[in-house]
């Protein structure tokens, strides 16, 4: 992560089928971590695949899958320390789940209901974030209280490649250099925003680059290596601590799945493209890697998706079950005191719902 | 004649333009190969080219900028912002600038654009795909905001903003941008920009509102009728430069007015209508004037959207409080 | 008691929240060593440090947006915005976030803040410097917009913005920033985020306004006691929530209302009181409601703003006209 | 310029003092040619000055000065051709000079009248833009005007250093660079954006660096070297109209005034910053140079200050005879049709009018 240097450095572990590059440094090379990684990357894509299904019956809204793209929140989730705050964009579930925000909580926020974003288990981190980007000022800022508060902690922040093309990157890059504030932004770089593909977004040699802008170290990963991403992204935290500093990395990845349920990516994404990018997915990649090093075997992975499997339906029949909002609640957070309009319009609003009855 | 919906007939008046000029060119996020996430634009990058319907970068403020600089050199540029949700980093562009350029410049430059993107509730679409804020475009000096509400209004209001020689906002109702087709002539024929569409006459109560209300209003005016109450209704759909004196005539008639909107209440463009009314034809006035309209919150996530989007119902029970009111 | 203009007012505010809580910073341009482009802030960096007091980089949007993350835990951003005109840039994250975050979590989190922005013209400025959009705020659910138009109000309703669990736009009427001076205690006392202020009492005709119009509104109703006519000057201050029974109570009693606002005329906030007082309050109304407004017009470069913002002639024309209707 | 070093080139021709560091290419060693690059100097300086004054005094409004930047302005102004459009920013009225805009009509936007952007002799030219950054953007929907129109023609745009941290400034230059568009970026590092030093602005090591992120080349050149500035703008212009790609100009000077004539600079400048820089400004400089290479006289020199100052002189007197706007012209231009609406508050505006009188 030299500043000066304009050959963006690559991070890999893994190559394509899952055969390890280098050797671990031995305080990961243990396998009971090893397979809480991959156990967060199972139970994602389970969820996923799940969520996709609950779209298509019509139990949830529009869903933005993350298949191809998990070890990049499992990385997150996992290298993060619990005082830190991650501030997701709408494909980090993985990491979401593993700071504590619930399986039935994601549906619900898919489902249309606020209530999935107040967490119940997780008090500091953001709710998912819409407006593309803006979520990467929010970090600056959420990294500026961290450093007033005089925490050791880091604001991680992810967006995806199109959001590179927004100012409200740009800006909050800048800020967070020009201000010092430790912040880690993560870009999934799944190489298509919605039908547009990369090349459209940007001449710059690759997102990395767009950090030098900010005076920001940066480096590339291959976003489907979990093991390369799990290593960078706990360096770079380690290095935020250590300078204050805040850094990017930018993770490559492939998007396996339509942009949104809403979408339908056979209008713009060959079929080679899409099978090239699934020969280099990050699950089987990983179970390979556990299956030469640490004697993973297919009975101990039946048996793990299974139990991840489980936890899913749980989680389903969970949010199934959850009472509906009280009529009137989306009147009762605008401010922490109703004022006496919102007082009258939601009056007016209940008394119609009584003559309704 | 054509059988179109309205994201047909918008996809068609577009045709008909980029056809028709070749100084016309449609830009925005996945607009080109996918056709637009609507579909509204479907087909015309195959018929027309790379260089006039292009796919752009993701960065809302500088679409609309560039389309302003495209504008202000005899282009006639018509970006289009995937929901109205994501218009707000353009909003400094367009007020500062698009509005603008013609008066700063005393005419010298010019601003003939179109800014279309879909608006409102309905769709069960997540957080800020469900939005109605016409009128803070409507407070900006320099614009035109129209609203279509029928196929046929898109089309020829659509070919209308384009030729116009001044930017304007086209907000289409995506709630029905699929709800039922009309027969539309495709000859490029231009709806006025300055006038009011009285869908339904009446001499009890006049009924104003806009864009995907247009469908509810009409309900409520039909059961109405059947409790014997005959309402006017009115599509506004030019909300500025506002057509008031169409809405004054209808009211000097019957008396009684009630505005149908999706927006916010506070300050939304009902409000601008009532003032109007209430500046200019309070004598005639039976009965208080009464806004239908969502409430002064957030649009709720779509479990409860139903609930914020002014109902049928609800309408009904503006109309005959107003007319016991004596 | 000291004797300030409503700049050093507003800087006494500030120093008074940032010497009663340590989580308050103040960030924006020029903030810092400058003291602000009109000195609201000066002294305060020397007083506070650079850590309370912040020079930022030159970006509204992130200034806007880092405030809402700041706010998110535990701090009180106050940043400000150098003109009104530059706060465009800010809107998506003010409307999309700022106004959303407390609904957005079921009030997990929140986000305490004040955008201060100074606004309005009659200073000569250059383009852009002297606009009034109190009104798109005032649309938005989930803000409250404030505006001072004296000493003791900014004082006072600067500490309640800051003191308010809620973001606040906090606009200040640059004309009258030192336009006389007024006894103030420093004692951190807040006054009422929902109440408007009766300036004057009277019984023939009310007139609305607020912020620097406060000042052409209480010549005219000085200028009209001595007519013969009586009138009843009210200061929204508090735009949104809006206080509209203080408006309705002083309309039942007069039978007229004049509303006076430097804002462009269609869809300003003039708009949604006289469309409540249309709701409300039609019966007691004994003439039409008229605003004495800024035009549809972007605002006239320096030249011809004293023609844009109403004067108190024009507001005496409008109370006489209204006096005449019956 | 190349893309892949991160070594940004300086670019001088003058040193400090204004003695030749490296020969001149031939074709631009010409005495007429050189002397009139000085003249549009002189003429802007005086100007400045005269403008100054003429706000002091209440003639004119609130007046940004470029004092110490005139080799940009300058610059610029010779290199583009005719049919380039320039879309300027506030400090480059020596660009706009050449390029036939009006000493009165600058006089008249900074006296608050809107016709001063109404250019008599200047068709497709921006006029001034207060909102920080925005006409960056213009610029790049000007650039795809001129590549759609087939034309071999530039869009020409400038901005601060402060400028730099907006969005809108990267949004543009990202565009620019994605859709490959003929427009040449150049940055006056002026080194405050009012009270704001560059090195709160960015972490970024030079503002050029700042074009990586847009996969644009750019170059650093000595602002106040009028040699440097003109040969680097022809030839990013050359390059330009070759490749049909973006470039960007980093050009370094120092703001020797106040920001505004609103601004009081001491509050925050030292005094001895702003003597170092007064040493290298751009006026001086040059005339040694003249005085050195093209043995030009204290005579000459005199003469061409005493017809410069004339010439600001006369537009003076031009600008305080310019007749007032007709009342209520500022309804006429805001449609080019006046709507129902309007019409009738320009006539309510006009009958207030008469009233008065
Ligand atoms: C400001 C804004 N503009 C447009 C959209 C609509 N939209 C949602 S996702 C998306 C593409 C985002 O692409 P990218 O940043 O690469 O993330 P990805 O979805 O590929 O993970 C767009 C255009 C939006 N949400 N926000
Ligand atoms: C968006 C925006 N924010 C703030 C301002 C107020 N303002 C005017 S000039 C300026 C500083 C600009 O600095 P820089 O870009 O370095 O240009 P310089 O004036 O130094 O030439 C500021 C903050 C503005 N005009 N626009
Ligand atoms: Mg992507
Ligand atoms: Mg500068």
């Amino acid at each position: 992560m030299n500043k000066n240097s304009l050959t963006i450095g690559r991070s890999n572990y893994l190559d394509n089928n899952g055969t390890l590059l280098k050797a671990l440094p031995d305080s990961l090379n243990k396998r009971k971590f090893l397979i809480s990684l991959y156990q967060t990357m199972v139970l994602t894509r389970l969820f996923d695949e799940t969520a996709i299904n609950l779209q298509r019956t019509g139990i949830i809204g529009t869903y933005a899958s993350c298949r191809g793209q998990e070890a990049i929140g499992v990385a997150i989730g996992h290298a993060m320390l619990a005082d830190d705050v991650f501030i997701p964009y709408y494909r980090d579930i993985a990491a979401q789940f593993q700071r504590g925000v619930l399986l039935e909580e994601v549906l619900q926020y898919w489902g249309g209901d606020e209530r999935g974003s107040n967490f119940s288990q997780q008090a500091n981190d953001f709710p998912l974030c819409v407006p593309i980007a803006t979520q990467l000022c929010h970090a600056v800022g959420i990294a500026f209280a961290l450093k007033y508060q005089s925490k050791p902690n880091v604001a991680v922040v992810t967006c995806g490649d199109g959001a590179t093309s927004k100012g409200d990157f740009y800006e909050a890059l800048n800020m967070a250099g020009a201000m010092s504030l430790p912040t880690l932004f993560v870009i999934n770089n799944n190489q298509w925003a919605i039908s547009v593909p990369l090349e459209r977004q940007t001449a710059s040699p690759t997102l990395a680059h767009k950090a030098l802008a900010a005076g920001i170290s940066a480096v590339q990963v291959d976003g489907n290596d979990l093991l390369a991403m799990y290593i960078s992204v706990s360096d770079a935290l380690e290095q935020i601590r250590q300078t204050g500093k805040p850094l990017l990395i930018e993770a490559v990845t492939y998007r396996l799945s339509d942009h949104t349920t809403a979408d339908d990516a056979t209008r713009y994404m060959s079929q080679k493209a899409l099978d090239d990018a699934k020969q280099k997915e990050p699950l089987i990649r990983f179970k390979h890697f556990l299956t030469e090093q640490h004697s993973w075997t297919d009975k101990e992975d039946r048996a793990l998706y299974q139990q991840c499997q489980q936890q899913v339906d749980t989680s389903v029949e969970v949010y199934k079950n959850l009472p509906a909002q009280q009529p009137g609640e989306f009147f009762d957070y605008m401010y922490e005191q109703l004022p006496n309009s919102l007082v009258e319009q939601k009056q007016a609003f209940l008394d119609g719902l009584k003559r309704h009855e | 004649m054509n059988e179109w919906t309205m994201i047909e007939a918008i996809n068609h008046a577009l045709a008909f333009q980029l056809r028709e000029n070749p100084n016309t060119i449609i830009l925005g996020e996945d607009v080109g190969v996918n056709g637009g996430v609507f579909r509204a634009t479907e087909g015309l990058q195959q018929k027309f080219g790379e260089q006039r319907v292009i796919d752009t970068p993701l960065a809302e403020s500088t679409i609309i900028g560039m389309s302003i600089g495209m504008a202000s050199q005899g282009l006639i540029p018509i970006p289009e912002i995937q929901f109205m949700g994501f218009i707000y980093p353009a909003i400094d562009q367009i007020l500062g600038h698009a509005a603008r350029l013609r008066n700063r410049t005393r005419g010298r430059l010019s601003c003939p654009m179109v800014i279309r993107a879909p608006f409102g509730g309905g769709i069960h679409a997540p957080e800020h795909h469900s939005e109605s804020t016409e009128a803070i475009f409507a407070h900006i000096p320099g614009l035109r905001v129209v609203i279509p509400s029928s196929p046929a209004r898109a089309y020829g209001l659509l070919i209308a903003a384009i030729q116009d020689p001044d930017p304007v906002i086209f907000l289409e109702p995506k709630r029905i941008y699929r709800d039922g087709k009309q027969a539309i002539e495709d000859n490029g024929e231009a709806l006025p920009l300055d006038t009011c569409f009285t869908l339904r006459e009446g001499i009890d109560l006049t009924l104003v509102t806009w864009g995907a209300m247009v469908k509810e209003t009409l309900q409520a005016a039909e059961q109405l009728a059947a409790k014997g109450i005959d309402a006017e209704v009115i599509d506004v759909a030019t909300i500025k430069p506002l057509d008031i004196d169409t809405i004054i005539d209808s009211v000097n008639k019957t008396g009684r007015c009630i505005i149908v909107h999706e927006a916010a209440k506070t300050c939304g463009v009902g409000a601008e209508i009532a003032a109007l009314l209430a500046e200019k034809n309070i004598t005639s006035l039976l009965a208080p004037i009464q806004r239908v309209s969502g409430y002064d919150t957030v649009m709720p996530m779509f479990q409860n959207e139903h609930f914020y989007m002014p109902s049928t119902e609800r309408i009904i029970n503006a109309a005959t409080k107003s007319m016991e009111y004596r």
